[in-house]
């Protein structure tokens, strides 16, 4: 236990946030091939890639900026009950939809 | 557990960081770990609420493909894009401030939450003004005013389905907006993280399970179905 | 003497209050007290008394249908005040009573007794989660009462959007507030068993009725948001008419179906697996034998709260799914069989060589264990496509669900509520009155629900009135049941408000159960636990008999 | 007539080979429903009297096969029960296969009445007349909400829903005066949406129909209905290249959609949603113009167009 630390620099508090930068850029990133994808130029296969894309930016945002990995380990599975749950619900439903 | 494993491995936990234990639980270890949990619980229901209106959006998607692509070139892409980025900034600096509470650093806390709402307000103030453009274009098709595509019935039940989804969206932010502006009131006291540093860690879960949700909106909603 | 038997030795008589903190009952005796309380054990007796209420006005509703139907022609009602008086019957009973039955009284009563905690996780949103609760079904069964509402619980478009003239808004406001209610609910229970867990409890340490409620809570969780999306979506196209549900916007209405019972099948869940956590306490302590086959009992629960999920689909199979969707969703539909089995057949090994006592819970135990296997055969053949195409919509639903929800739920309830009743209140109730209300009650069920499995498989649709008259006799038959059934519900109400102030005072552990709940005084004190509960013993740790038993008692 | 005079009866008549088929699979399933549940009924009962607390028994207990058990149990009643699924989905599916010389039968359900109209334009409201012997298809849709046609001596029923056709065959060759119902919960009247199904002999039935006041055919209302509403204008030839629709009914069409009575009646109520991308949008939407009735009729017109047919005109 030490002190409280003096405030540090602009620089110093990014300095503590490495993964968080990182993920920010990585999102923007995303972000970008999402839009050149779907509306830049659009191609036959854009609407697989991006729901690639997506499922990564999920994915950026669960593991480094909501930090599950560092969570206990029924915490971590509860939050990817919550996406089990929903490929469920779309899945099923889409089913009868495509057997009709 | 959570918060003091994740302080072993940046930094020790600084003194006259942490919290206030409450009267059920046995220690701050305990609390902290139900709070977190808690959050997540709430944010399953959250994923599964907006997860009802993808799947509503999927099924017109595949029933009326040609109408759903007509609807969604008629939505304001640009605006929903710089709104991305507008919350996956605001994301960073919640990030901010949950780091800087960690370490103590009260400064930087509060003015990382104070950007993070400065940031969520923008964002609604853009959603607005998409909202007044969607209005000029008389793409409001539930509102008692002509419709401009108001020959292609199902475009008319997209467009509904898009106002509903970002409305939804944006009453959460907006409750989140007011949550931060009076946990960062609270905040500002100098002894708010001896006692209450895991309203920040938790709080941060719910401002970028938003931030997620929005870009999960922002994909399936304006830009897959183009 | 080992640690475990000593950690059950029933305490002796307390003399009186003397040299004892105040019960939890006896704490404080303002209305404030009662009405501000964060304390999770007088949260469930407010629960107690809302569901109660809500179950009188639910029961009377059921009176009124089962008097029009007496006669074929639908003389007694319009046919508008019987629309109205089922959809009473039906949100009431499935919202109002029967998911918070168990859950919000025994659950929150005895989930923090259980695993050994002060209270549960959150108890300012366990308060809450009451308040929205009776906020909510007050102001829906208003609008139901006051209004009138003809669409069934089950609210399907575009009946409910576009065609019902009665007030479908406010009963819909109504029902979602009251969804939040349980996520709130199911919020606090599984945070709880989490995190709140005394040192030793293990997750196979755990009674099994904290098993059922943990899955509950998760049902809860997963369900419920998916019901108040699909109601809001209800709702904005009945007051704007965005088109979800409307064909001619392209929309399609078979949708909103498949968002109901993405619910509404859990929902069933919700209803028979706190029951079946009742059970799983009662037959062990009137067995006095450890239950049989702890494990596959809590992944049973575990494997019934996650098949629950992929069969909704069979509530459609004559809706225009398509065929291959409902064959998916029959096939799936028989696995539930296992997981139920899986139950029933060890509930019934637990019984075998155990020291039985038929007293009042053990005798509803008994009755709810026959319900269940009916009521889940009978499911069954609903799962089953070719029998369902014929009684799809008809009274074999009708009595297929009593089975399982009334049943199931309503004899877990009432033998969980005696088996409980002294430690709730400290007092025991008159036995011999129980074990009346209680044959009274499987045999009125019987008399009223089994006729309507032969009508419907003869063909009687349900939310008819006006019948074709070769049912009559069979109608007849269930109403006669109806009353008897009506009897033994009375009962209870009586004799255990009587026990209140005349019944004997209950020891800590009248029963001579185990866990953790039975170590407590009764009632409780406000804090549970004097000290901390060390556990470090298994569930349900009941003697083995030594062989060649003489008969005689071990109790206590 | 009534069909059943009795005031109890204990099981329903049966109209069809079908309707035996799917009793066969019920009593065989309450068979073996019976021999699940008796032993436990039987086991609670005898095991609560022999293990009564006070009672002299042997109580000890012999560990080492628990999992066996277990294991017996959940999966030896899943595989018979099983067998009941394979059954059952057998039979269903039979149901959704018309056989080709199916006499069609077109029904609107409207709140609260249904209504029937025979290939030969007869048309009657509630009750409905088939031979005995010969396949019938029902084409099904809802005017407004959902209906449910249900007829018990068949044991089979299908929800009718707007905007969307559904269809319902049986093969009824018992002569008989069966019930017909609503079986999905329409609004006020739903209980009296009731009717009468008359299986009569070949004979009769042509002697019915032939009595029975009848318009025009429903394929020549139709090709009447085809040239008012000023379709034949462009459909059949004229200065707009419209598709041709002969022999398109159960075909891909242009836009790689299945075309089938749905698909033609939105392309007529609302030709956006069928528009080939890239095609001008140059026929007006018929949405509140065109009924169920005589949308039903146009369908069984276009079907009618035989492509043979069109190329010698």
């Amino acid at each position: 236990m030490s002190a409280p630390d003096t405030e540090p620099s602009l620089g110093g508090l990014l300095r503590h946030m490495r993964v968080a930068v990182a993920a920010f850029a990585a999102l923007l990133v995303g972000l970008g091939a999402i839009v050149v994808l779907g509306v830049v130029a659009p191609s036959s296969a854009s609407s697989v890639i991006m729901l690639v894309l997506l499922a990564a930016m999920v994915a950026t945002v669960l593991l480094f900026s909501m930090e599950v990995p560092q969570e206990p380990p029924l915490t971590r599975f509860f939050s990817g009950l919550g996406f089990a749950w929903v490929a469920i619900l779309v899945g099923m439903t889409l089913l009868d939809y495509f057997t009709r | 557990m959570t918060t003091a494993r994740r302080m072993s491995a940046s930094v020790a936990a600084p003194e006259g960081v942490g919290i206030e234990v409450a009267e059920q639980f046995a220690d701050a270890t305990q609390q902290r770990h139900a709070a977190q949990l808690g959050m997540w619980a709430w944010l399953l229901t959250e994923l599964l609420l907006f997860a009802g209106l993808f799947l509503c959006a999927a099924v017109l998607h595949v029933t009326h493909p040609a109408a759903v692509a007509r609807a969604a070139r008629h939505l304001k892409v640009w605006i929903g894009a710089a709104n991305t980025a507008v919350l996956i900034c605001s994301s960073l600096t919640m990030t901010g401030a949950i780091t800087a509470s960690r370490h103590g650093w009260r400064r930087w806390m509060l003015r990382c939450l104070l950007a993070t709402a400065a940031l969520g307000t923008l964002f609604l103030l853009l959603k607005g003004f998409e909202y007044y453009q969607d209005y000029l274009e008389h793409m409001t098709p539930f509102l008692d005013r002509p419709y401009a595509l108001a020959g292609e019935p199902a475009t008319r039940l997209y467009i509904d389905l898009y106002f509903l989804t970002t409305a939804l969206h944006a009453l959460h932010l907006t409750t989140g907006v007011a949550i931060l502006l009076g946990m960062t009131w609270i905040a500002r006291k100098p002894r708010f993280l001896h006692r209450h540093q895991n309203w920040i860690e938790v709080y941060g879960l719910y401002w970028h399970f938003i931030d997620l949700i929005w870009i999960m909106v922002f994909t399936l909603i304006y830009v897959v179905p183009r | 003497m080992s640690t475990s038997e000593r950690a059950f030795r029933d305490p002796a008589p307390a003399p009186a209050t003397i040299g004892r903190p105040p019960d939890y009952l006896h704490e404080s005796h303002t209305l404030r007290s009662w009405f501000l309380t964060t304390d999770h054990k007088r949260i469930a007796l407010l629960y107690l008394a809302a569901i109660t209420a809500f179950f009188v006005v639910g029961a009377i509703a059921a009176g009124l249908i089962r008097l029009s139907l007496v006669v074929p022609n639908g003389e007694i009602f319009t046919n508008d005040t019987y629309n109205k008086i089922f959809t009473v019957h039906g949100v009431v009973m499935v919202w109002f009573f029967l998911i918070p039955s168990i859950p919000a009284t025994f659950g929150n009563f005895l989930i923090p007794l259980m695993i050994g905690a002060r209270d549960l996780a959150f108890p300012r949103l366990n308060l809450l989660s009451w308040y929205i609760f009776v906020g909510g079904a007050l102001f829906t069964l208003a609008d139901l009462i006051i209004g009138g509402v003809d669409t069934g619980w089950t609210f399907y478009a575009p009946f409910s959007t576009t065609f019902s003239n009665t007030y479908v808004i406010p009963a819909l406001i109504g029902v979602i507030i009251v969804g939040f209610s349980s996520i709130l609910t199911g919020l606090n229970f599984v945070v709880t068993i989490h995190a709140m867990r005394a040192p030793g409890m293990t997750w196979f340490r755990m009674p099994i009725f904290v098993w059922t409620h943990y899955a509950t809570s998760l049902i809860f969780l997963l369900a419920t948001p998916v019901i108040t999306i699909a109601l809001i979506l209800l709702l904005m196209e009945r007051a704007f008419g965005i088109g979800v549900f409307d064909p001619a916007l392209g929309g399609d209405p078979v949708l909103f179906e498949h968002l109901f019972w993405f619910y509404s099948h859990p929902a069933v869940y919700i209803m028979v697996l706190p029951g079946m956590g009742v059970i799983s306490e009662i037959v062990p302590a009137f067995a006095q034998k450890r239950i049989f086959g702890y494990r596959f009992i809590a992944y049973a629960t575990i494997g019934l709260a996650s098949i629950t999920f992929v069969v909704w689909g069979h509530h459609m199979f004559v809706n225009g799914i398509g065929t291959g969707a409902a064959v998916v969703f029959s096939v799936l539909s028989f696995a539930v069989a296992v997981p139920s089995a899986v139950k029933v057949y060890n509930w019934t090994a637990t019984i075998y060589k155990g020291r039985i006592r038929l007293q009042t819970p053990m005798l509803y135990a008994m009755g709810y264990i026959g319900l269940f296997v009916l009521g889940g055969l009978t499911g069954l053949f609903l799962a089953t496509l070719a029998i369902d195409e014929h009684v799809h919509g008809t009274y074999f639903v009708v009595a297929h669900f009593h089975y399982i929800m009334v049943g199931g739920t309503m004899l877990a309830f009432l033998g969980g509520l005696h088996f409980w009743w002294p430690k709730f209140t400290g007092r025991l109730y008159p036995e011999a009155w129980g074990r009346i209300s209680a044959f009274l009650i499987f045999i009125g069920f019987n008399v009223t629900f089994f006729p309507q499995f032969l009508l419907g498989y003869l063909g009687m649709p349900r939310r008819y009135h006006d019948y074709p008259p070769e049912f009559q006799l069979l109608n007849i038959l269930s109403s006669a049941g109806a009353t008897i059934l009506a009897a033994g519900y009375l009962f209870p109400m009586v004799y255990l408000i009587w026990s209140l102030w005349f019944g004997e005072r209950a020891s800590a552990n009248p029963w001579g159960a185990r866990g953790l709940e039975w170590t407590t005084p009764s009632p409780p004190p406000a804090h549970n636990f004097a000290r901390q509960p060390i556990v470090d013993f298994e569930p349900y740790a009941y003697p083995d008999p030594p062989a060649d038993d003489d008969g005689a008692a071990h109790v206590g | 007539m009534n069909p059943q005079q009795q005031a109890l009866s204990l099981w329903p008549s049966a109209a069809s080979a079908a309707a035996t088929s799917a009793d066969h699979l019920i009593w065989s399933f309450t068979a073996l429903t019976l021999v699940l549940v008796v032993p436990i009924f039987l086991g609670i009962a005898w095991f609560a009297l022999r293990y009564r607390d006070g009672k002299t028994a042997n109580r000890r207990l012999r560990h080492g096969h628990d999992r066996m058990i277990e294991l017996g149990w959940m999966i030896i009643p899943f595989v018979l029960t099983l067998i009941f699924f394979v059954w059952g989905m057998r039979l269903f599916v039979d149901q959704k296969l018309p056989p080709a010389n199916a006499m069609r039968i077109e029904a609107i359900g409207r709140q609260w009445m249904w209504k029937f109209e025979h290939p030969g334009g007869q048309a009657e409201i509630n009750d409905l007349h088939v031979p005995a012997g010969q396949p019938v298809l029902i084409n099904m849709i809802s005017q407004d909400v959902i209906h449910g046609l249900y007829v018990p001596a068949l044991r089979i029923q299908m929800e009718t829903l707007p905007g969307r056709y559904t269809q319902l065959w049986f093969n009824a060759d018992r002569v008989g005066t069966y019930r017909l119902l609503c079986s999905e919960f329409c609004g006020t009247d739903h209980s009296t949406m009731v009717g009468l199904l008359y299986v009569m002999t070949p004979a009769d039935y042509a002697a019915w129909l032939a009595r029975s006041h009848h318009g025009e055919r429903i394929v020549s209302a139709g090709r009447r209905l085809f040239a008012s509403y000023g379709c034949a204008g462009c459909h059949d030839g004229g200065t707009v290249a419209a598709p041709a629709l002969a022999g398109l009914y159960g075909q891909v069409a242009a836009n790689g959609a299945y075309v089938d009575d749905t698909y033609l009646r939105s392309a007529i109520l609302d030709p956006d949603s069928t528009r080939v991308p890239g095609q001008p949008a140059v026929m007006p939407p018929f949405k509140g113009v065109v009924s169920e009735d005589d949308l039903f009729r146009l369908i069984a017109y276009i079907k009618s167009l035989d492509p043979a047919a069109e190329a010698s005109r």
